[in-house]
């Protein structure tokens, strides 16, 4: 955690000043968050739903859906991020302004959903970006999508003024952009490494922000740790299913990244 | 002479006016297009190679999202391919029924295609509001039948999910009253505006000549003079049993394609009537989805086409023998209705570009796959 | 409405063309299954044309029988039999059924002329192609990779494409 | 090029060419016209549009007071059914679900009987992937058991991706909020789903098959039956929360003494371990506990490496099984899979390791 000023603690405890401070700058924040006009796939279309009459997001302060990533505060990644498209969102993020917030709405975004397993699907745009919420569904209702939205503003309400990461009061300041994937031969790479390595499976993203965002480092830093499911036995029955189904023990251990097994 | 200068201008694939991720890469010549090359792929999500990993059924759903807007139409034309591989016979009802959510499904289409390009013409989001607007009250009746707004996954090999709720039947008369007055309403909104015909009249002119050498479909063909409508051409499903009238355009600009698709509609919702008043009862006609749960097509291959809102939508189906497709292709019209994206655009200014774009009506997932 | 079976076509083909036309075995998807019954045979009715031929008789479909729709152009990989086959699918403007003209190239060669300078219909179609099997057209004006990036190597609706992921891992039902 | 044939005979139906008009001149008129469809919207924007026959009116739906109509059909995310009375779970792990999945999310395994080692038609654990759910309702589909069913809760949305990995304690629903959401739906299938479960609940020892946060009351509850039945004192009965169920139920429940007896003494000891993990779960479970964020997952992964590794070092097959009491039955292969588990998880912390070490630095 960052090493948090004790002065500035007491003052939040005593809650003195900033904290009417804060209430006053997070609620300027949290009513007029501003979406990008982006969308990706099908989940843009219940984006746009949102944005209408029915749903009517204005009632939040969120109608202005910005063309410009450098007028927006959230992008609202709404549909499938294939290996193509994910430098460029990467870049757009990028380009926002500070504070600036990311929905993953729906499950191809949030983990390449129905689609993880194809060659050019990105398995979450956590794995290149922070997200700040996350939003099941496909496609979300678009009252789903309203919902994530009521959460990020309970997110916005959490965070302190002296802390937020745009004043680079935490350890890390992000001052760096994100890193752009480059393509290469076998999917994005980030500094010659593939960043998506695992191909099919899910992955535990490095940019999951339990901590509410307040903190984030920039560097992707582990992305080949695989999420664990503990009635999953992947060692043992992926090598018996390649092999009954006599597919070359190289494809398993080379394009599956799977640890091999060895007869003990 | 001044000395001009050609510059490539990039548009997309994050660009308000571009229907998902499109990439348009223009060559200018001050404020005239000079050439364009579209550039794909920002959506391609391995429909096909997924496809053929899964079994006939876990496919339907992936339908779906091929074209988000229509994924009605996307079933009926997945599922006549597998009933035409595997020899499966559908009830009358069930074939009522589809033909009714697929004129549903071009309601709202053309609906939204109209707010749309309106949209990409400047007017941000009012003509879009009006035009998404009937469209929640469709998608509410689909969600009432099948379960989900948008990705209905409503069909089955044979018939369709489940049979229609009691209150779906009232629920749509209700709204066939409203219908026409929504879309006069539309289209008084909008058609004689003059700043939409500066816009629209003369822009994106595609002969009915190189639309036919092009091989688009759908309004795009029909906008450029050529009555061509697979419901008329080859009938499937119950068309045959429907009185409804093709509209054609004249000169095959942007407003003849605004324009047919508007009356398009009104031919939908005549269809929608007939089959109101054509629907059989709800004995015996349906199947439990769950007989049908694994299709085993004998080896063969099969092709069915329907003509979704875009254009004739084709699936070829390759069976091995096993419950699984050997070869899944989908013949996307939106993709195809993209070739003459280059020539029709050809000589027009750049802000014309969007607007062409929005009158051919693409969805990316279909273009992508 | 123009209705032309499969036969038909051939015939048409056959008096027109005289060698364009190949006479091609059936096909087995599949290797023998080792226990059960041997699925059927491939072979369907449709003309298989050389692909030297492929754009004479391309033409003579569109401007002799008039099917000026060119519908589908789908590649399919046999990767047992060693081939790809490219399935043509034409259209009548005044409606009824397509038909069909199929073209086998081996997998280690696969080239065939391209049809866009005659049929600008066939361009997305071949690149689609080109970019998902390597099926080479030969005289295309912009043969480039349509949907992946230039930089990616293979080609990846082939069979052989290196599959990855859960749902290849599960045996067939 | 041939020119294409023009004459088009359309059956049933005609050929109309659209009214272009556009050569006639409108000197503004267009745009009144179109100002007028405005004008009348914004009039009559201060009723309500609730109805299929109005084009005119505000129809917003007022989301967080408002809630939405969402019809019976509605389908968002699976859910797994228990029934109410008796606390059984309705699901028997036949794994159509998890074969029909076209994404792949429905993650199962079988419950085993500890005493036989005998697979027993309950679920041990089952994990949805919320984060990659396509929402076909498939899987509510084909159920033959109707144990898993659509929900319609759609307000899910959170900060934690590896809250979207959801384990079967939170799947369970009661029967009578599934009846609630979608009461004719069930009543369609209500006969037979009970029935089925009936059956099902006979082949199910102790309290295998149990909702997890119900098998400690009903454990319970069985001892005391037990007890009472064994020796009509009531010192005997544990020490165990008295459970405040109905005789009606108890008849339903009680299996024969011994079964009883045994269950009581196995849940007295789950109730020492305290970890609230189903016995029921040993069967295929490695020691990791589900995780519930990032940082948690990874040190329970280090933790779990760690015993496993000890463990290998000694006796492997107990530790890796998770349950040191169960007389494991000298299995060839179930002990390769555990020496094989064991050493994967030390390359698993081995590789932990070294990432730590490089976030230290």
């Amino acid at each position: 955690m960052a090493e948090i000023d004790p002065t500035q603690l007491e003052l939040e405890r005593q809650g003195v000043l900033l904290t009417t401070v804060n209430r006053f700058y997070n609620w300027g924040r949290r009513s007029s968050i501003w979406p990008m006009a982006f969308g990706l796939a099908c989940c843009a279309i219940e984006m746009m739903a949102f944005g209408l009459s029915r749903y009517d997001v204005a009632r939040f302060g969120a109608e202005l859906f910005r063309a410009s990533p450098r007028q927006a505060d959230l992008m609202i990644v709404a549909g499938t991020v294939t290996k193509k498209m994910a430098p460029q969102v990467v870049r757009l993020y990028n380009q926002m302004a500070e504070p600036r917030y990311v929905i993953s709405m729906g499950a191809c975004a949030t983990s390449g959903g129905p689609f993880r397993d194809g060659y050019n699907v990105l398995r979450g745009i956590d794995l290149l970006i922070p997200v700040d919420v996350y939003v099941p569904g496909c496609p979300p209702r678009p009252e789903a999508l309203l919902h994530a939205l009521m959460t990020l503003q309970e997110q916005i309400d959490r965070q302190k003024l002296g802390r937020v990461r745009w004043y680079g009061s935490s350890d890390k300041p992000q001052t760096s952009d994100f890193p752009v994937p480059t393509f290469g031969a076998k999917g994005l790479e980030i500094d010659g490494k593939l960043v998506d390595p695992v191909g099919g499976l899910p992955l535990l993203s490095p940019y999951t922000s339990p901590s509410h965002g307040e903190h984030r480092s920039g560097q992707i830093e582990h992305p080949e740790i695989v999420r664990q499911f503990p009635i999953m036995d992947p060692e043992v029955e992926l090598e018996n299913a390649l092999k009954a189904r006599g597919v070359a023990p190289e494809i398993a251990a080379d394009d599956l990244k799977r640890s091999v097994v060895n007869d003990a | 002479m001044l000395q001009t200068q050609e510059l490539q201008v990039n548009i997309g694939p994050q660009h308000p006016s571009t229907h998902g991720v499109f990439r348009m890469l223009v060559t200018v010549d001050g404020e005239t297009v000079v050439d364009l090359k579209p550039v794909f792929g920002y959506l391609h999500r391995n429909h096909e190679q997924i496809a053929e990993a899964n079994t006939y059924l876990q496919n339907m759903p992936y339908t779906d999202r091929l074209d988000y807007f229509n994924s009605m139409a996307n079933n009926h034309a997945y599922a006549m391919a597998v009933e035409r591989l595997a020899g499966i016979e559908v009830p009358e009802r069930a074939e009522y029924i589809r033909v009714l959510m697929v004129e549903l499904t071009r309601i709202l289409n053309h609906a939204s295609a109209v707010g749309f390009m309106i949209n990409d013409m400047g007017a941000w989001q009012t003509p879009l509001a009006f035009g998404m607007r009937e469209r929640e009250k469709i998608l509410d009746l689909f969600e009432m039948a099948s379960g989900a707004r948008l990705m209905c996954n409503y069909f089955r090999f044979g018939g369709v999910a489940r049979d229609l709720p009691p209150e779906f039947i009232p629920n749509l008369r209700e709204l066939l009253v409203a219908l026409p007055a929504y879309i006069d309403e539309l289209e008084r909104l909008l058609r004689d505006n003059e700043i939409l015909l500066q816009r629209a009249v003369g822009i994106g002119i595609l002969p009915r000549e190189v639309a036919l050498s092009y091989g688009v479909t759908g309004p795009v063909l029909r906008g450029s003079g050529i009555p061509y409508d697979v419901r008329k051409a080859e009938p499937y499903s119950v068309y045959d049993r429907f009185d409804f009238d093709i509209p054609i355009g004249k000169v095959g600009d942007v407003y003849d394609r605004f324009l047919v698709r508007i009356e398009e509609m009104r031919q939908s919702k005549r269809i929608i009537e007939q089959v109101l008043e054509q629907l059989p009862d709800a004995k015996g006609g349906h199947i439990n989805p769950k007989a049908r749960q694994n299709v085993r097509p004998p080896v063969g291959d099969a092709y069915a086409r329907i003509e979704s809102p875009k254009g004739e939508l084709g699936f070829y189906l390759v069976s091995d023998g096993s419950g699984k497709p050997y070869r899944y292709k989908v013949r996307a019209p939106s993709f195809i209705n993209l070739t003459p994206l280059a020539d029709m655009c050809r000589g027009y200014k750049v802000a014309d570009i969007v607007v062409i774009l929005g009158s051919i009506d693409i969805v990316m997932g279909e273009v992508d796959r | 409405m123009p209705e032309m079976s499969p036969a038909e076509l051939r015939a048409r083909l056959a008096a027109a063309l005289p060698d364009a036309l190949v006479d091609v075995a059936p096909l087995a998807m599949t290797p023998p299954p080792a226990h059960g019954p041997q699925p059927g045979m491939f072979h369907p009715p449709d003309p298989f044309v050389h692909p030297d031929h492929l754009v004479a008789a391309a033409l003579f479909v569109r401007d002799t029988l008039g099917y000026a729709l060119l519908s589908d152009i789908a590649v399919v990989d046999y990767l047992y039999a060693g081939c790809f086959e490219l399935v043509y699918r034409f259209y009548h403007p005044s409606g009824g059924p397509g038909i069909v003209l199929r073209v086998r190239v081996p997998r280690d060669a696969p080239q065939v002329p391209s049809l866009t300078p005659h049929w600008p219909a066939a361009n997305f179609h071949e690149r689609e192609a080109f970019d998902l099997f390597g099926v080479e057209f030969v005289g295309h004006p912009y043969l480039r990779r349509i949907y992946m990036w230039d930089e990616f190597e293979g080609f990846p609706m082939r069979k052989d494409f290196p599959r990855q992921g859960d749902k290849y891992l599960g045996g067939d039902e | 090029m041939m020119e294409p044939p023009f004459e088009i005979e359309i059956p049933r139906g005609r050929v109309i060419e659209v009214q272009r008009d556009d050569s006639r001149v409108r000197r503004g008129g267009g745009l009144l016209r179109g100002m007028a469809v405005i004008w009348k919207h914004w009039k009559e924007s201060f009723r309500l549009n609730r109805s299929y026959s109005q084009i005119h009116g505000t129809f917003t739906i007022q989301y967080p007071e408002e809630k939405p109509r969402i019809p019976e059909a509605y389908r968002n995310m699976p859910i797994l059914l228990y029934d109410d009375e008796t606390g059984h779970e309705l699901c028997t792990s036949c794994f159509q679900c998890e074969r029909i999945c076209p994404p792949q999310v429905i993650h199962m395994t079988q419950a085993k009987d500890p005493a036989t080692g005998k697979p027993v038609p309950a679920v041990a654990e089952f994990i949805i992937e919320y984060d990659a759910c396509m929402s076909c309702g498939f899987c509510a589909e084909v159920c033959p058991f109707d144990a898993i069913k659509m929900d319609h809760e759609f307000e899910l949305s959170t900060d934690d991706h590896a809250q979207l990995t959801v384990h079967k304690a939170q799947l369970n629903r009661p029967i009578s909020y599934y009846a609630s959401i979608a009461p004719t739906m069930w009543a369609e299938v209500r006969e037979s789903a009970l029935k089925k479960l009936q059956g099902n609940i006979r082949r199910r020892p102790d309290v295998i098959g149990i909702a997890p946060h119900l098998t400690e009351r009903i454990a319970a509850r069985r001892a005391e039956l037990a007890a009472q039945a064994a020796a009509p004192s009531p010192a005997a009965e544990p020490a165990s929360p008295p459970a405040p169920s109905a005789p009606t139920e108890a008849r339903k429940l009680t299996p024969e003494e011994k079964a009883a007896k045994l269950a009581a003494i196995r849940a007295a000891k789950a109730a020492q371990a305290g970890d609230g993990v189903t016995p029921s779960a040993e069967g295929g479970t490695p020691a990791e506990a589900p995780p519930a964020d990032d940082k948690a997952a990874r040190l329970a992964a280090i933790r779990a490496a760690n015993a496993a590794k000890k463990a290998a070092a000694t006796d492997a097959a107990p530790a890796a099984t998770g349950e040191p009491t169960t007389p494991t039955p000298a299995d060839d292969k179930a002990a390769r899979l555990a020496a094989i588990r064991a050493a994967n998880a030390a390359k698993r912390k081995q590789a932990a390791d070294s990432v730590d070490t490089e976030e230290g630095s």
